[in-house]
């Protein structure tokens, strides 16, 4: 049951937000540029890591905005909470086999 | 115009008008009260653009409020915050002119304003108001919302957009000065279920029903 | 409703309905045949695949008593624990349910020589010993259809083929329909699953009543119980038996069961695997299939493979036992819920995903409200029971809720994953055709369609409203 | 029955009320403050239950949630709880408890036969056998599955009711005991919210059977009584009583079951309280004073009823006031056993003698023991213990020097109760379920938690090996201290409470307790007494290759009873080291599962049951419907008009009497629940040509268009019509069931992609009732009620005008899902009832009639039109449904791409087709799957199937649409749809617009 401290309205609880998985995939400029092995990668080649994980949430019954998220999806420790459009933040990677 | 007296209110199922009372029992730590046909305008805009805030200021009477808060504003009007670009102006029937208020101003705004952008929605019937007051009604509120209430975390004046069992809401902590209070808006077609899912959870604190203004 | 024609209980009581018990697969019959030469030859060591094993005497209600005269300590190991070879024929990562029955398969009827198993942990740790335990075929679409009845009818013979009691009983599983929509779709479902050769049959609530007295059809209900489909072939299976018995019988046929052997990296060159680097050091391979589940894309990502899967938790709790209280297996996908009782008197109850990725083995307890709210709802005579364990697996789901068990882009690499919540029922026929798939370098034809490629092509299956619960 | 075992004084029950009860079927008496185990013991009932597999007699062993046999069944059908522990009941007037897994009684139970034939029944005997012959399995099962199970599920409907509810806190205290009331109170002393959590009715844990303990000079108890006084007197803290914390979530979110009456009689439980409440509590901070738990010995007989833990036999003596035996026999490994020797001594039962397994005992109460001249067994074990219902005594025998046999001949030893004492488990169960680890201390023989744990989590007393009464107390108090300051408050140093007392050490350790003969061979010393799991069944598992503890837990099932192993754990996994010479910490634990204690599906379900299990969401016109007698269907949280049915109406009478009325007069249906958006900004129009596959910067002012919205995938994900308002302004509507995931879909699109788009969303799907009138009189009728001008000319298809209907303000739009001239009136939803009804009475003079859902589907497939969720099910592009037309050829759309691979592109994908039943009265069914080529049994090879059929009024025939492989190249081929009852039904592809195909009657 995670606290997410949504940028906006402050920490609230996992009920009040929707998953967006892996963030900073960018919708290709031009889709037709692509072969259909590309277009399948950004379709649905998302990241699973076990470890550090950089994911997109929202707000979903709060104030309905997206935001980005660092987590350590084995231990769910939140390391990062950072806007759309930012770049992520700088986190030691955590290697779990 | 309109013939307001044909409108509805969204609880007019339950008759609640029956049951209701002016005043909370002495055994009664909780009170429901329905506030239907509340005029509500939805209001976007760029918060960091004096000329959007001053303009706003002007209309409603009081400064954008800051996050998660909510500030009273002339003619028994509040202006929520809801979002980072959005609020919500909250007022009693009567005002419901004040959207074609907005609409010019902020029309005319707009083009003085080159690039940026507003948006002004009349809400007033996406939303029906249900208040809960009483000295147990952050325990009842709390049954089913996962905010903190506690003074603490939600002082008098705080709002959130959260949830209250299965209904999505619009909290609105007003406290008077001897009584806790909160209203809750929420959408028409989930306030049947809304009113009885508070009078169930309410039973064990003893629950009056107000009258309508 | 005459006007739809909708699915009348006389139809169906003189339909053509599936018989109860299949015929043990022909596949059945060599492993068979062996054991009884075995029994033969006593405890002598046979040579099978290269490989010296002792032969292992057989299960059966005598040995047990011979053994209680014994004081039960003749009993030999069900598998050994034998430390890694420098390399194999074919390694195969992941000692659960699957892994363990392509390693079968690969040596039984593929005669690979030298095979291992590499389980990280313990055999049979992750989802096979996690989940619910419920076995059906009645899938949608004609893909899924052949591979879960494939696999229904390896059930079907099981325990005497491992010669280990899986306690497979097919006490019938039950799909709810509660709303228009979903009697369309279980309408749908049916039709299909009978051209498939798949038994299926529609209930009314009335039937359904009668074949699970414990369900209020209407109650106050939000969700009141429409119709039902049936797959009287169903049921549930003592998942730790099927590790167990598959383990038993891979070690008999030679196959090396690594426990605690996590893999930490997996070795390329020039496009074709070569082995894998494990806590136990590297091991060489010619072929390398993974089967490792919630953990196939952290594997499959070692050979630089990227898998269109999502790592999410799934919850499963069971109550406290008590007497025989329901005889079938109960699933209801608009309240995502599942539930059946265990021979040992537990209400085993299946719940709903996480909605984010998690490798934490653990879920919500939102999650775990919602679903007994819907359990209390359907079942109300459930509500004074009480939660026992409560417990996460982490399921490996894909954008289609349809697995993948194909080639990759690397040479010899394999992969079997994305099983969803369906990973279970599919564990026999999924090794069996996963083993092919490793032996030939080709798909069996039943999992042809469930290649890796399709998400490039475009031919989805898309079984989401399949799965018990919503991905 | 004997009041012998009362004793005269002491315990913490009220002697002046006398309450009775019933167990099994007998009527007993007892006192207000006892359990139910503690009125049974002090009846004199020692045989309170039957095992799980040998059904062997059993009694009461422990005198708290770790109780692995004294399981009851209380209350009456459907108010009944099986598997309840006798020692956490407590016991109230009236209360009735039944043994369980006993036939036909306690007394004598026939699965009693299983005990004498139970080496047959080694652990995992059902793997190896009822294998033969095959098929046979269900057959064995059904005798297997009635003789398994515990107590009775109940046969129907609950009539409790139940609650649940968030809380917050600046520290939760889990446990009441000295350690978590010193915390509790120095943090709440510093103004902290806390909430202290007790699964006890009373606070003081260990206190309560210590009552002889000081702390500042005075009665232990009076200090908790003065505890709980501060505490409940502070605005701030909750205390709760009676309350298991179970559970153990991410980010210290702990969940907490409060039995809030279960312990009164029926007629004293106010009916406004729940039965039992779920606490979901997110805690900054979290104490964990969760105690520790007595382990058992494992020996040889140690499941004969009268074998009891020494600090059970204390708690029973000094907190109930029960002598557990007549004559009693210690057997321990620790000094600290001796404190129950001493306790039973004062209270007058004879201690017969003391069996320690210490080579020279010694220890402050050793010391006392001697002084008081109790016998002392050194370096002696019990080897068997004898009796049938009750233990009447005990053989010990001295140890070999290395202690692992027994050398000499065995003594025997006579008593009614054998007390047992093999050291103490921390209950770690929360730390660990905090992701806390945790590390064996040898000294103590213990799991405890390693320090430096996860965030916000510490432990104090002894859940941390600490068993000290003053270092409880002192741990307490810096744990409440630390938490208060890590929240940056102010605390005030002041001395932790001071206390007497000492540790439970010098032991001997030993987890199998060596007997005459080798393990398995004659007697049984059980590891899990719930699950009849033996020493020998843990060996034989290991030597069948179940190595991993968790193999041999599965396996044997031990530690998978309903105490999950609170006694038995620890003793497993030293016997499985022993056995492979592995130190034990390298066997490790098995995972500490949630919960802690089993808690009640019903408080999980709290208030959501029901009518309030989910929202049942209701038009503004709803009443009307239920008013007129529609019949309902739910379309996702939604409850919709299905159809009218007049009387003597069935639904298809109704449904074409529906259908006709819209062709032939008109028809007035309630469309309230489409899903409405407003989307504002100077990039609006370019914000729909990329979320809609068709051009949209060239719609007017006033005018509406068709959308239909794919997924990046290419599938068709929505559609509806969208009307411009204004010059930047657009409303779009979507379907009833995605009007949710629609505007989630278009904001992560604006928020995640375009952020450079100036464009704004809001929701207004209920600022508007939407009326629907449709059919050749729509206009006149509609005429009536507005002043906006409704001519073809003025208002066109696709067009929408602004006025007022029926003195509400109204946006007119004229769209039409029925291929009727229709006008969809748009008023405030709280208008909707009233120009619901202004219709009615306009279009009485014509005919109108309601329509519902199901004749809303039959107008719409004579069209052809689709419906989201049934000619679509996520696996089908706009090309699969013949709409190429409305394919934008010249920009991007979200799903475009998708369109263009290979597999997308194939000519043999399912495509929407009508179907034309060779009989035209017979419906093909929905979902009836088409094959070209028929079979006598299957498989056959399916080509499509039916999404859509109805009996059509209007075509005189029956229509159904369909997806066919290739089928838009197969017109006037012939399909059958092969029936369940071996039927079929022939049928020819189509077109799938079956009406009016040129649409002159909707634009009229």
């Amino acid at each position: 049951m995670l606290l997410i401290e949504c940028p906006y309205c402050g920490p609230r609880s996992e009920e009040e937000f929707s998953y967006g998985g892996e963030a900073h995939i960018l919708r290709p400029a031009d889709p037709d540029a692509l072969n259909d092995e590309q277009w399948a990668d950004y379709l649905f080649m998302q990241g699973n890591k076990k470890g550090v994980f950089y994911e997109r949430w929202v707000h979903s019954h709060g104030c309905r905005r997206w935001f980005n998220v660092a987590r350590d999806t084995l231990t769910y420790e939140i390391l990062a909470i950072y806007p759309m459009g930012a770049a992520p933040p700088k986190l030691d990677e955590r290697h779990y086999v | 115009m309109p013939n307001t007296h044909l409108r509805r209110s969204p609880l007019a199922q339950l008759g609640l008008g029956a049951l209701a009372t002016n005043a909370r029992g002495p055994e009664q730590n909780v009170a429901l009260r329905s506030i239907p046909f509340q005029t509500a305008i939805n209001l976007r805009g760029p918060a960091k653009d004096d000329r959007f805030a001053r303009a706003v200021e002007e209309i409603v009477g009081t400064p954008l409020p800051a996050a998660c808060r909510a500030l009273p504003g002339k003619g028994d009007l509040r202006l929520l915050w809801l979002g980072p670009d959005e609020w919500l102006a909250v007022a009693p029937p009567d005002q419901a002119h004040l959207i074609g208020v907005m609409e010019s101003a902020f029309g005319v705004l707009e083009r003085a304003l080159s690039g940026q952008h507003v948006a002004v929605n009349d809400v007033n019937d996406n939303y029906t108001t249900i208040e809960v007051s009483g000295p147990r009604s952050i325990d009842l509120l709390s049954k089913g919302c996962p905010l903190d209430l506690h003074p603490s975390a939600f002082p008098s004046g705080s709002c959130a957009q959260s949830l209250v069992a299965k209904a999505e809401v619009i909290l609105d902590r007003d406290d008077k000065p001897s009584e806790l209070r909160f209203r809750l808006m929420v959408r028409p077609s989930f306030a049947e279920y809304l009113w009885a899912w508070l009078s169930d959870a309410g039973q064990e604190y003893g629950l009056s029903v107000l009258t309508s203004p | 409703m005459s006007q739809r024609q909708n699915l009348t209980p006389q139809a169906h009581e003189r339909a053509d309905v599936a018989p109860r018990k299949h015929e043990g697969l022909p596949l059945a019959w060599p492993l068979r045949s062996r054991y009884i030469r075995l029994r033969v030859l006593g405890r002598e060591l046979t040579s099978f695949a290269g490989c010296e094993v002792a032969q292992k005497a057989r299960y059966s209600i005598f040995s047990l008593a011979r053994n209680a005269i014994g004081h039960h300590e003749n009993w030999q190991a069900a598998w050994r624990s034998p430390e890694p070879q420098g390399s194999y024929d074919a390694i195969i990562v992941g000692g659960g349910g699957h892994g363990l029955v392509t390693a079968y398969y690969l040596a039984k009827e593929h005669r690979l020589g030298r095979i291992a198993v590499l389980e990280r942990g313990w055999l049979g740790g992750g989802n096979t010993g996690r989940n619910t335990t419920i076995v059906r075929s009645n899938y949608l679409w004609d893909e899924s259809a052949g591979l879960y009845e494939h696999s229904l009818k390896l059930w079907e013979s099981m325990s005497q083929e491992l010669n280990f009691n899986v306690m497979f009983s097919q006490r019938g599983v039950m799909n709810l329909a509660h709303n228009q929509h979903d009697l369309r779709e279980l309408s749908r479902r049916i039709y299909a699953n009978r051209l498939n050769g798949v038994d299926s049959e529609f209930l009314t609530p009335q039937q359904v009543k009668e074949f699970c007295p414990i369900i209020d059809l209407r109650g106050n209900g939000r969700y009141p119980v429409l119709g039902a489909s049936l797959q009287r072939r169903g049921g549930t299976a003592r998942h730790d038996a099927v590790a167990w018995g598959y383990a038993r019988a891979a070690d008999t046929l030679g196959v090396d069961i690594i426990q605690e052997c996590p893999v930490e990296g997996i070795r390329v060159s020039n496009g074709r695997v070569q082995g894998v680097e494990t806590t136990k050091g590297y091991i060489g391979a010619k072929k390398v299939g993974l089967v490792a589940a919630g953990h196939s894309s952290v594997l499959a990502e070692m050979a630089g493979v990227r898998l269109p899967v999502q790592s999410l938790p799934l919850q499963a709790l069971v109550s406290e036992p008590v007497k025989p209280h329901m005889n079938t297996v109960v699933m209801s996908n608009a309240v995502h819920a599942y539930l059946s009782q265990s021979d040992k008197g537990e209400m085993v109850i299946g719940a709903g995903v996480d909605k984010y990725i998690g490798y934490g083995q653990r879920g919500s307890l939102t999650v775990t409200e919602g679903t007994l709210a819907a359990i209390c709802e359907l079942f109300p005579s459930l509500r004074r029971l009480r939660m026992l364990r409560n417990w996460g697996g982490i399921v490996d789901v894909c954008p289609d809720a349809s697995p993948i068990i194909s080639k990759t882009p690397v040479d010899g690499l394999y992969v079997n994953c994305g099983w969803g919540t369906g990973g279970f029922k599919a564990t026999p026929g999924s090794g069996h055709v996963f083993a092919h798939t490793i032996a030939k370098d080709e798909p069996h034809p039943l999992n042809e369609g469930f290649r890796l490629n399709r998400f490039t092509t475009g031919y989805l299956i898309d079984e989401h409203g399949a799965a018990a619960v919503a991905h | 029955m004997t009041r012998k075992y009362r004793l005269a004084e002491g315990g913490l029950i009220d002697r002046s009320k006398t309450i009775s009860f019933t167990f099994n079927g007998e009527r007993l008496t007892g006192h207000p403050g006892d359990s139910l185990a503690s009125a049974l013991l002090a009846n004199g009932k020692r045989l309170v239950g039957r095992s799980f597999k040998y059904h062997r007699p059993r009694g009461i062993v422990t005198a708290g949630p770790e109780e692995p046999n004294a399981l009851v069944q209380v209350g009456r059908d459907p108010a009944t709880d099986p598997n309840l522990r006798a020692t956490q009941v407590e016991l109230f007037d009236g209360l009735t408890a039944m043994p369980q897994n006993a036939w036909p009684s306690l007394e004598h139970d026939v699965g009693e036969v299983n005990s004498a034939l139970s080496r047959f029944f080694p652990a995992g005997f059902y793997y190896k056998t009822f294998m033969w012959p095959a098929g046979a399995w269900e057959t064995y099962e059904e005798v297997i599955r009635s003789a398994a199970g515990l107590g009775k599920a109940p046969t129907g409907k609950d009539p409790d009711r139940y609650d649940k509810t968030y809380a917050h806190c600046d520290l939760l205290v889990v446990g009441g005991g000295p350690a978590g009331l010193a915390a509790a109170l120095v943090a709440a002393r510093a103004g902290a919210r806390v909430i202290l959590a007790e699964q006890d009715s009373r606070l003081g844990g260990r206190l309560l059977s210590e009552p002889q303990s000081e702390i500042d000079g005075k009665p232990a108890l009076d200090w908790v009584e003065a505890a709980e006084e501060e505490l409940r007197q502070s605005p701030e803290v909750r205390v709760l009583t009676r309350t298991n914390a179970f559970a153990y979530f991410d980010h210290n979110f702990v969940a907490l079951h409060e039995q809030v009456t279960d312990h009164l009689p029926a007629d004293e439980r106010p009916v406004e309280l729940p039965r039992q409440r779920l606490w979901k509590v997110r805690a900054k901070q979290v104490v964990l004073a969760t105690g520790a738990i007595e382990r058992p010995l494992v020996f040889c007989g140690n499941d004969r009823p009268g074998v009891m833990l020494a600090s059970a036999a204390s708690s029973y003596v000094k907190r109930y006031g029960v002598a557990p035996g007549e004559r009693a026999v210690l057997f321990t490994n620790n000094d600290g056993g001796y404190r129950a020797a001493l306790d039973l001594l004062d209270a007058g039962v004879r201690i017969a003698a003391v069996v320690d397994l210490r080579e020279e005992p010694s220890g402050p109460l050793t010391e006392a023991a001697k002084e008081r001249g109790l016998r002392i067994l050194a370096n002696y074990a019990v080897v068997a213990t004898k009796g049938r219902k009750l233990l009447t005594s005990v053989s010990a025998a001295r140890l070999s020097g290395d202690g692992k046999s027994i050398s000499g001949a065995p003594q025997e030893l006579e008593c009614d109760l054998l007390m047992v004492s093999g050291g103490w488990n921390p209950t770690v169960h929360l730390y660990c379920q905090a992701k806390g680890k945790i590390t064996w201390r040898e000294d103590i023989a213990g799991f405890v938690p390693e320090t430096g744990g996860p965030k916000g989590v510490s432990c104090a007393g002894a859940v941390n090996g600490v068993y000290p009464l003053g270092d409880c107390l002192r741990e307490g108090q810096q744990a409440g201290v630390a938490a208060a300051r890590t929240l940056g408050m102010e605390v005030t140093e002041s001395a932790a409470p001071q206390a007497e007392g000492q540790d439970f050490l010098p032991a001997r350790w030993m987890y199998l307790v060596p007997s005459t003969a080798p393990t398995g061979h004659g007697g049984k010393a059980f590891v899990d007494q719930q699950n009849d799991v033996t020493a020998a069944d843990l060996l034989l598992a290991l030597r069948e290759g179940y190595r991993s503890i968790e193999h041999v837990k599965r396996y044997t099932t031990t530690g998978m009873g309903t105490d999950q192993g609170k006694l038995g754990n620890v003793n497993a996994i030293g016997i499985v080291a022993e056995h492979l010479g592995k130190p034990l910490p390298e066997v490790g634990v098995t995972t500490f599962r949630p919960p802690y204690t089993p808690v009640t599906f019903g408080a999980f379900m709290g208030r959501d049951v029901d009518a309030l299990l989910d929202p049942l969401r209701k038009t503004p016109i709803d009443s009307w419907h239920v008013r007129s007698g529609a019949a309902f269907e739910d379309v996702g949280q939604w409850r919709r008009a299905w159809y009218y049915p007049k009387p003597g109406e069935d639904i298809h009478k109704a449904v074409n009497r529906e259908v006709a009325a819209v062709r032939q007069a008109v028809g007035i249906m309630d469309a309230s629940t489409l899903g409405k958006i407003d989307i504002q900004g100077p990039d609006a129009a370019e914000f729909l040509n990329r979320v809609y596959t068709n051009a949209w910067k060239k719609l007017a002012v006033g005018k509406a268009r068709y959308g239909l919205m794919l997924g990046e995938d290419g599938m068709v994900m929505d559609d509806g019509v969208t009307a411009r308002l204004g010059e930047n302004r657009y409303l779009m509507t979507t379907t009833t069931g995605n009007a949710a995931s629609v505007m989630g879909h278009l904001e992560e699109w604006l928020q995640t992609e375009w952020p450079e788009l100036k464009v704004y969303l809001t929701s207004v799907t209920e600022q508007f009732a939407t009326v629907s009138l449709a059919g050749p009189y729509a206009r006149t009728v509609l005429a009536q009620l507005t002043d906006i001008d409704l001519s073809p000319n003025a208002l066109p298809h696709m067009c929408l005008s602004e006025g007022e209907v029926a003195g509400a303000p109204a946006r007119v739009v004229r769209v039409s899902f029925t291929g009727e001239a229709a006008f969809e009136i748009n008023v405030p939803s709280s208008y909707g009832l009233a120009v619901w009804e202004a219709c009615m009475r306009a279009g009485e003079p014509y005919g109108i009639t309601p329509y519902g859902t199901e004749a809303m589907h039959v107008l719409r497939a004579e069209k052809g039109y689709i419906i989201i969720g049934q000619e679509t099910d996520g696996s089908v592009t706009p090309i699969d449904l013949g709409m190429d037309w409305i394919l934008s050829k010249t920009k991007d759309y979200i799903g475009r791409r998708s369109l263009k691979r290979p597999d997308i592109l194939k000519s043999d994908r399912k495509q929407l087709v009508g179907l034309l039943t060779e009989n035209p009265q017979t419906v093909l069914p929905e979902g009836a799957q088409l094959v070209e080529e028929l079979k006598a049994t299957p498989p056959m090879t399916m080509v499509g199937h039916v999404t859509s059929s109805y009996y059509s009024p209007n075509c005189g025939h029956s229509i159904a649409l369909a997806l066919v492989k290739g089928g838009q190249a197969k017109q006037g081929e012939t399909l059958f749809a092969p029936m369940l009852d071996g039927g079929r039904i022939a049928c020819t592809i189509t077109s799938p617009v079956f009406f009016d195909p040129e649409g002159e009657r909707l634009r009229a």
